[in-house]
């Protein structure tokens, strides 16, 4: 359920699927790099700077829903029959639920995290930590969220029915009226009217909320304590998900909300709508924070929501070297670790390890469908050299992600079919990712006037110029990755530097756009579809790509941070680009993506990366999982929480360890959603 | 000279040891000291004799100094033998010694206070009260102006001969029968070396201690002491009374040493007689006498056995073959002036 | 003093070290090593300067070669003012006015061999081969009477007197005309020191040098000099002929001085007249004769007003000079020499 | 120059110390193996006979596949030319080297990758590393660049540290003052840390080479040595032979350089040892962290942490700790040595 996932559609993926235990130890730093991305250009829609005397919230709200009458309506239950007159109300209860309503609730699961929070806000400066995925991201219910099983649809959260009207782009949401904030405040439509004001105020400090919710929706309106209705600006064909998929605040405990918000509210513990909530005396600063489940939680009983969130406590030990961190789960300190890594699962945990081998720890491969982050090499064409098309091909056949896949993931990773797989469908199935070919490369090079090859087997120009690139990369633990392509590269007598730096200042340096090449990636969010302008748009390359007849002008200047890493400028692809951003629906997107991989695929800017079609973790036998595991999009273990504890089986297995006693060894793979 | 001798160094042979081999700095040597008066020994540097004052205070260098043969007997009781116990009542309680630098003889971050009172406790039942009273005493006897201001100085804000003084008194507090000053004046300028020989010679007028002086300078020898050893290359080449010595010197050498000091009387700018070459190496020493290379006199004999130290009048005794045959030495007559 | 022109001049010559504390190493005193001498010095003549450990004898010396810079004063050497000429003028000039140092082993560079260094002045001054220098050495060697093969050896491999003479040596290699011995006998040993002695006094000789010969030891300055001043406290407080300056101290200083030195005579004992106290320091001298907190015969004109160097009569000395504020008769204090015991 | 009897002696004496003078050969010998390093540990070929001529690949520009009957322009794999030659029995031969393995090279295309224990039936004498690398060839070429690394240290900061210690001492004044407020300052920084702030903080398209780094790394370690250049040629300026030679008429430059730095030679050689121990463990310190040399440049550090993060594959950290502890206690032994050499204390005899 991220709910407010969407809003960081994409954000560096610094492996987070790969390392950190639980799959989480890096994305909060992804986050903030890449939130201020591509299309924030901060038009805040509220006014009303907090310079001047702040009246208190409530008063600021009252003269806020004044001043943007046109955002914010208020009408009677009598209206709602009339606006929703022909529309068909859906609750997703035609759809299979994920979780094992068996799941048995109790016991205490330990996990970790690589560092204590600097807040418990969930917005706002340092509230992307990784620790908001357990006080909102992963536990605190949306209205609706996307089905993780059967993508295109919904399942309810605290709505528990809503409408759809094409025509006026709005959509209307029935609250579930027995929804009440972990305090025991019951929740109703104020607190969504709050919620907007909140994300709409300059005074959370985060322009691109600010801006995402000034673009994204027209305004809302409300009928009574449980029933209101979102209208958004542009009609796409996830708009149900765009509205419903929002976190509601609780009005209630922001009262005191003002400029001083980000100090005031740092270290207060917001009431939650979720299963999970922190306690004062659970707060263990610096070493843990312990969750717990919400008694007598009001969803518990709820379709999609039984036989999930069953573990009364959720021990979180703040260590932050992962080294330790999986020395502490061999150990039995963690119940659940992320074995992603190939190093993990097969050098560090191998099958025959000891605890593997003893039935202590349960391997588990499980097969999910998600957009993967889009590793690759990206060729700044803004680079003298990198502008040559044939230059850029022959890279393409110069750089060896087949043996990449096959020797550092041992045969598990496949080389990413388009800038955009695991969407659910194939973007393109002409396209076929170049094959490593020396000779093709070099004749390529060749072609570029790289003609000579030098002592060193590097081919060179006849001005001298060696064919040489330095790929820039913030992933040490991807050295090996980068080692291979260089040994590979030069058997097309092309020669990478490798040039690994720190997060902050290889980012900086990609933004800059001073890389020739970098090895990078974005983290995606499940979506039904994927995006384009930001990554690939001209006006994201340069200040003014191109003169008025559309050719390259040839005075442009690089445009700095946006995420467009090629550089890419193409007319073409730009006019497919802002079609695509009207499509409303799923045809059109598709016939508009297969277009513009084509081009993308024909620019050669971008040198396919790896994928990994699958997450893996260890775990203690004594934890359980529904038949399926998870949910096909999920993408890791903590994300659904299907898991439950067997406590009976757990003292069993520790008086076995104890005992010295062998356990049946697991090494399980769930690949029901494995695709061919 | 019935009278047993406060201090009798019998044969002492000293050597050092450097890669495997030894080389004797002394060799044989012997004198005696009688009680209250002060012996001087003389010769040039690298002869021997500091080494020789350093062995009667079993102060060699370590690890590579060793006393190889002879006797040192002090009160009758053989330092040779001693054990370190012993030696350390020795030290600073019946022997004081006095250094040629003053300055690295005293600890600079201690004041004189503290460094004269820590020499007398060691050495006598006294409480801190009393010490400090008695150095305040001691420091006035060695003619340190306002010495109950003095004493809370620290060494570097003295001159160099209160800071001689200093070292004199603490070598005196344990009323020692025995000082051993080595080169005490040779860092003094010739003012202050004056008024500092003339204060131990009047301390020991008052005290009736012993001295052993150690020089290079044949004038502070004349001036100041009863009898004077002179040691050429690790040996005695002659010894006698300061009179004797000065006089009718029988050593070719002592004779050399006389006769090529400028004095006051000699006339200027006239060439000065010289002894000619230098002193052999300690490892270079030629057999028999070792003063051979350098001596006018000097025959086939010189060179097969080391000479015997012989009698020349009571008291005084020559180490060469040929005293005897010698031309009549000229004593250098005081100005006519 | 009707004599030819005087080699070297020195007029009121004061050489000043500020002395520098805190942080920023701040002048907070000045020393006044060298304060305001003057003398003359005639070719082939040597001027003895006498005095103890900080008088400012060395500081004088050190100054005339310009190893110092005076703060006031002149130094003429031949006609030319040496105070203020800069490195390069200097240079030629210092063929001419050379150095010999204390301490041989100090003075000598432990890691040339002696060719090396009897070759450097020859280097600097770009003289001669290769070949002519070499042949060079070997004639300085001869001079000092050192064997040629000395020129491949270092020079701790010889001894003290040895080493000294390669030290006269190099200060001859440019033939100069005056020579500033800075104690040149005083780390020798008794038997050396004669040696080097009549070598200096045989150099002098023939090959006409003056010298200006620095020492702390009365007898060996009476030895060699011509003349001799009596230095204390930075300042020359009494100049005049050699014999004549022992037979007829004027200043209590020389008179106590001359008392201080030891004799190698047992037999002559002296009435010791021992010049009481310290020597003061020239960061803080006292007002008046600087001599005065030690002087027997000082009276509240001494305490106030510096003595300058005056010129007194005499018959018996052609020039003879003193800074006392009296004539102290020759009966009012000791004879430096008494009666034999 | 010819030695002075003193640095004969004291050379002498080095020689005399076993342990010392043991250590030094073994070091000397370890160096002129890594110098050597191709003809021993390469993946190309010492020897190839082809169609009756001779060839030695070791040195120079590479042999393109084609060059030897193969149908690719890139260099040639030796090894499979080898195997190739030998099965086609035409007379064709190729000659390897002891370990025909480079430094960084992939040697099991295809295969996973993960550290592979000591082998010797393939060559691997000390097993390869996670990515398939022989650790034998990366631990050769590493100490290579380390002791490329420790000379140039030595030598850029032995200049600085004369020249401005030199300076310093021999000038003095504002220019001595100032200089030691900046050295002081300047060896406050935490060397570490800045190096690796200013590592990261470098202009991009830097690919950051063993010059780079050395340059950096100097940048911020040149002040030790003026400290004792400095204090040096203070005293030996005030020292009697150097105002002889001003007597003379030699200029600054001749004295610093003709008078006194000989005389300090001495403590340049003592701190030699230390100096480059220094050197290899800032290289082997910023390559553990990360912050080294390029990858895939053979280095300890590297080596290292590779090896601390694979403990279950122990070949890797013991030969990368074994080979960096013997080094280092190889220097130490010949610094104690140098040190005893030239300890004055051995030249004075008591008077």
């Amino acid at each position: 359920m991220n709910s407010t996932r969407p809003l960081f559609v994409i954000s560096l993926a610094l492996g987070a699927l790969f390392l950190g235990g639980c799959g989480k130890s890096d994305t909060q730093a992804s986050t903030p790099a890449a939130a201020p991305a591509a299309s924030v250009t901060a038009t805040t829609a509220t006014p009303a700077p907090a310079a001047t005397a702040f009246p208190g919230m409530e008063a600021d709200l009252q003269r806020t829903l004044k001043e943007q009458a046109s955002f914010y309506h208020f009408k009677t239950p009598a209206d709602l029959a009339k606006d929703t007159a022909g529309l068909t109300w859906e609750d997703g209860s035609d759809l299979p639920e994920f979780a094992d309503p068996a799941a048995k609730k109790g016991g205490t699961l330990n996990l970790y995290i690589p560092d204590f929070p600097g807040t418990f806000r969930t917005l706002g400066p340092d509230a992307s930590a990784s620790f908001r995925e357990f006080l909102l991201d992963y536990v605190a219910p949306a209205y609706t969220v996307p089905n993780p099983d059967v993508p295109g649809h919904e399942i309810p959260q605290i709505a528990t029915a809503w409408a759809f009207d094409r025509a006026h782009k709005t959509i209307f949401f029935k609250l579930d009226p027995t929804a009440r904030w972990s305090d025991g405040v019951p929740f109703t439509t104020d607190d969504v009217v709050f919620t907007y004001y909140y994300y709409r105020s300059p005074l959370i400090n985060d322009p691109w909320m600010n801006d995402f919710y000034a673009k994204t929706y027209d305004g809302i309106t409300v009928y009574d304590a449980h029933t209101f209705a979102v209208t958004m600006k542009d009609l796409k064909p996830d708009s149900v998900d765009r509205a419903g998929n929002v976190n509601p605040y609780p009005k209630h405990f922001f009262k005191d909300f003002g400029p001083n918000w980000v100090k005031d509210y740092n270290w207060r513990i917001t009431p939650t709508l979720g299963a999970y909530t922190l306690r004062e005396n659970d707060i263990k600063r610096p070493s843990s924070i312990t969750l717990t489940r919400v008694k007598d939680w009001w969803a518990d009983n709820r379709r999609f929501a039984r036989g999930r969130f069953n573990p009364d406590r959720i021990h979180l030990s703040v260590i932050r070297d992962p080294d330790k961190a999986f020395e502490a789960f061999v150990r039995g300190d963690l119940d659940i670790f992320s074995l992603q890594s190939p190093q993990l699962w097969y050098g560090k945990l191998p099958n025959d390890h000891p605890g593997v081998a003893s039935g202590f720890t349960v391997k588990t491969t499980f097969y999910n469908q998600i957009p993967p982050p889009n590793f690759a090499l990206w060729l700044n064409e803004a680079m003298p050299l990198l502008d040559n098309h044939d230059i850029r091909l022959g890279i393409q056949h110069a750089t060896d992600f087949a043996l990449v896949c096959q020797q550092y993931f041992r045969g598990d990773a496949t080389i990413q079919k388009t800038t955009a797989d695991g969407y659910g469908w194939d973007m393109n199935p002409a396209l076929k990712p170049r094959p490593f070919d020396p000779a093709k490369a070099r004749e390529y090079f060749t072609k570029a006037g790289f003609t000579t090859q030098g002592p060193d087997g590097i081919l060179t120009n006849k001005d001298g110029r060696r064919l040489s690139f330095t790929i820039t990369s913030t992933y040490k633990r991807y050295t090996d990755i980068l080692v291979i392509l260089k040994q590979e590269a030069l058997k097309a007598g092309l020669e990478y530097n490798i040039e690994i730096l720190d997060e902050t200042t290889g980012w900086q340096k990609t933004q800059e756009k001073k890389h020739e090449i970098t090895l990078a990636a974005l983290n995606r969010t499940v979506e039904m579809y994927p995006r384009y302008w930001e990554m690939y748009s001209g006006e994201n390359a340069y200040d003014v790509p191109y003169l008025p007849d559309g050719s390259p002008n040839p005075a442009r200047k690089v445009k700095t941070n946006t995420n467009n890493f090629s550089s890419l400028a193409n007319p073409e692809l730009d006019k497919l680009i802002k079609q695509y951003d009207k499509a409303e629906t799923m045809e059109q997107v598709k016939e508009l993506a297969a277009k513009m991989e084509q081009i993308i695929y024909d620019d050669a800017s971008w040198v396919n990366g790896w994928k990994l079609p699958f997450y893996r973790v260890g775990y203690r036998p004594w934890i359980k999982w529904p038949k399926y595991f998870d949910p096909m999009q999920s993408r890791d273990v903590e994300e659904f929480w299907t898991m439950w504890i067997d406590q009976d089986e757990q003292k069993a297995t520790l008086e076995a360890k104890a005992a010295g006693r062998s356990l049946p060894v697991q090494i399980l793979s769930y690949d029901h959603y494995k695709q061919p | 000279m019935s009278e047993a001798p406060l201090l009798e160094v019998r044969d002492l042979a000293v050597g050092f040891e450097s890669g495997g081999t030894v080389a004797r700095a002394v060799d044989g040597v012997s004198f005696r000291v009688a009680r209250g008066k002060t012996l001087g020994i003389v010769g040039e540097s690298g002869c021997g004799k500091s080494v020789t004052a350093f062995s009667i205070m079993r102060l060699l260098p370590q690890p590579h100094g060793k006393i190889l043969g002879g006797q040192i007997l002090f009160e009758g009781k053989d330092l040779v033998q001693a054990s370190e116990a012993e030696l350390h009542r020795v030290r600073g309680g019946r022997i004081g010694m006095v250094f040629q630098e003053p300055l690295s003889a005293l600890n600079p971050v201690q004041t004189i206070g503290r460094q004269v009172t820590e020499a007398l406790l060691l050495h006598k039942p006294l409480t801190k009260e009393a010490a400090w009273a008695e150095a305040i005493t001691l420091l006035d006897k060695v003619g340190i102006p306002s010495p109950e201001v003095r004493i809370k100085e620290y060494p570097h804000q003295l001159s160099g001969g209160m800071r001689q003084r200093v070292v004199i008194a603490m070598a005196l507090s344990c009323n020692p029968s025995l000082l051993i000053a080595d080169e005490p004046t040779t860092a003094l300028d010739v003012t202050i070396q004056a008024q500092i020989l003339e204060l131990m010679l009047s301390l020991q007028r008052d005290l009736g201690m012993a001295i052993v002086l150690i020089t290079h300078d044949l004038g502070v020898i004349a001036q100041v002491c009863d009898e004077a050893v002179v040691m050429y290359a690790g040996q005695v080449a002659e010894y006698g009374s300061v009179e004797a010595l000065f006089h009718r010197p029988a050593h070719p050498y002592t004779r050399g040493l006389l006769a090529s000091i400028p004095r006051l009387t000699t006339p200027r700018k006239s060439r000065l007689p010289t002894i000619e070459g230098a002193v052999p190496g300690l490892n270079e020493m030629p057999a028999g006498c070792r003063y051979q290379n350098r001596c006018p006199y000097a025959e086939a004999r010189c060179a097969v056995a080391p000479p015997p130290l012989e009698t020349v009048a009571e008291g005084h005794a020559v180490s060469c073959f040929r005293w005897r045959e010698l031309p009549e030495f000229k004593p250098v007559t005081p100005a006519s002036a | 003093m009707s004599s030819p022109a005087p080699i070297l001049e020195v007029r009121d010559l004061k050489t000043h070290f500020p002395v520098r504390g805190g942080i920023w190493l701040r002048s907070v005193a000045t020393c006044k090593a060298v304060d305001g001498v003057s003398f003359q010095l005639l070719p082939g003549e040597t001027l003895g300067l006498v005095g103890e450990s900080g008088c400012g004898k060395s500081t004088l010396g050190k100054s005339i070669v310009r190893l110092l810079s005076p703060t006031a004063g002149s130094i003429r050497f031949e006609g030319v003012d040496l105070a203020t000429l800069g490195r390069k003028k200097l240079k030629p000039i210092r063929r001419h006015l050379q150095m010999i140092f204390q301490d041989p082993a100090e003075s000598l560079n432990a890691r040339h061999t002696v060719g090396q260094i009897l070759e450097e002045p020859f280097i600097i001054h770009g003289i001669g081969s290769a070949e002519e220098r070499r042949a060079s050495v070997d004639t300085l060697l001869d001079k000092v009477g050192l064997p040629r093969a000395a020129a491949h050896r270092y020079p701790f491999e010889f001894s003290g007197g040895q080493r000294q003479r390669i030290g006269i040596a190099r200060a001859l290699a440019l033939q100069p005309r005056l020579i500033i011995c800075d104690e040149p006998v005083s780390a020798l040993d008794v038997s050396i020191q004669s040696q080097v002695l009549n070598l200096l006094l045989d150099l002098q000789r023939e090959f006409h040098l003056s010298y200006l010969f620095i020492t702390h030891n009365l007898a060996v300055v009476k030895h060699v000099s011509d003349r001799i001043a009596v230095m204390y406290l930075g300042r020359i407080v009494e100049l005049s002929d050699a014999e004549e300056l022992y037979a007829r101290p004027r200043h209590p200083y020389t008179r106590a001085l001359i008392a201080a030195i030891p004799e190698p005579e047992p037999s002559a004992t002296r009435t010791r007249f021992i010049a009481t106290g310290d020597l003061p320091s020239p960061i803080n001298p006292p007002p008046g004769c600087p001599f005065h907190p030690r002087c027997p015969h000082a009276t509240e004109l001494c305490k106030r007003e510096a003595p300058p160097l005056r010129e007194t009569s005499s018959a018996t000395s052609p020039s003879h000079a003193v800074a006392c504020h009296y004539d102290l008769l020759p009966a009012a204090i000791p004879s430096p020499l008494g009666a034999p015991r | 120059m010819r030695l002075s009897p003193q640095a004969q002696l004291q050379f002498r004496r080095f020689r005399s110390l076993k342990r010392g003078y043991g250590s030094f050969l073994i070091l000397v010998f370890l160096s002129v193996l890594a110098l050597l390093a191709e003809l021993l540990v390469s993946n190309r070929a010492l020897l190839v006979r082809y169609q009756g001529h001779f060839y030695l690949p070791t040195y120079g520009a590479i042999h393109p596949g084609s060059d030897f009957g193969s149908d690719y322009a890139y260099e040639v794999d030796y090894r499979a030319l080898k195997a190739r030659f030998a099965a086609e029995h035409t007379g064709n031969w190729v000659l390897m080297p002891p370990v025909p393995y480079g430094p960084n090279e992939n040697c099991y295309v295809g295969q996973n990758f993960q550290p592979r224990p000591p082998d010797s039936a393939h060559g691997h004498y000390l097993g390869t590393d996670q990515i398939n690398r022989d650790i034998l060839a990366r631990l050769l070429y590493g100490f290579r660049n380390s002791l490329l690394f420790s000379a140039g240290f030595v030598v850029m900061v032995y200049a600085i540290g004369i020249v401005i210690g030199c300076a310093m001492g021999y000038f003095g004044g504002w220019f001595d003052l100032g200089m030691q407020r900046v050295v002081e300052i300047w060896s406050l920084l935490p060397f570490l840390l800045v190096v690796i702030i200013v590592r990261a903080a470098l202009p991009s398209g830097t690919s950051f080479g063993l010059g780079l780094l050395l340059f950096v790394v100097v940048t911020f370690a040149w002040t030790g040595m003026t400290y004792f250049m400095r204090s040096a040629t203070y005293r030996e300026k005030s020292r009697d032979y150097v105002a002889a030679a001003q007597v003379l008429g030699a200029g600054p430059v001749r004295v610093l350089f003709h008078h006194i730095l000989p005389n300090i030679l001495s403590i340049l050689v003592t701190f030699l040892p230390f100096t480059t121990a220094a050197a290899i463990g800032s290289l082997t310190a910023l390559d553990y962290l990360g912050f080294g040399l390029p990858p895939p440049m053979p280095s300890w550090g590297e080596l290292l942490r590779e090896g601390t993060g694979n403990l279950d594959a122990p070949w890797i950290v013991a030969s990368a700790f074994c080979a960096l502890s013997f080094i280092l206690i190889l220097i130490t032994f010949i610094g104690e040595a140098i040190r005893e050499a030239f300890d004055p204390k051995k030249f004075t005899l008591y008077r």
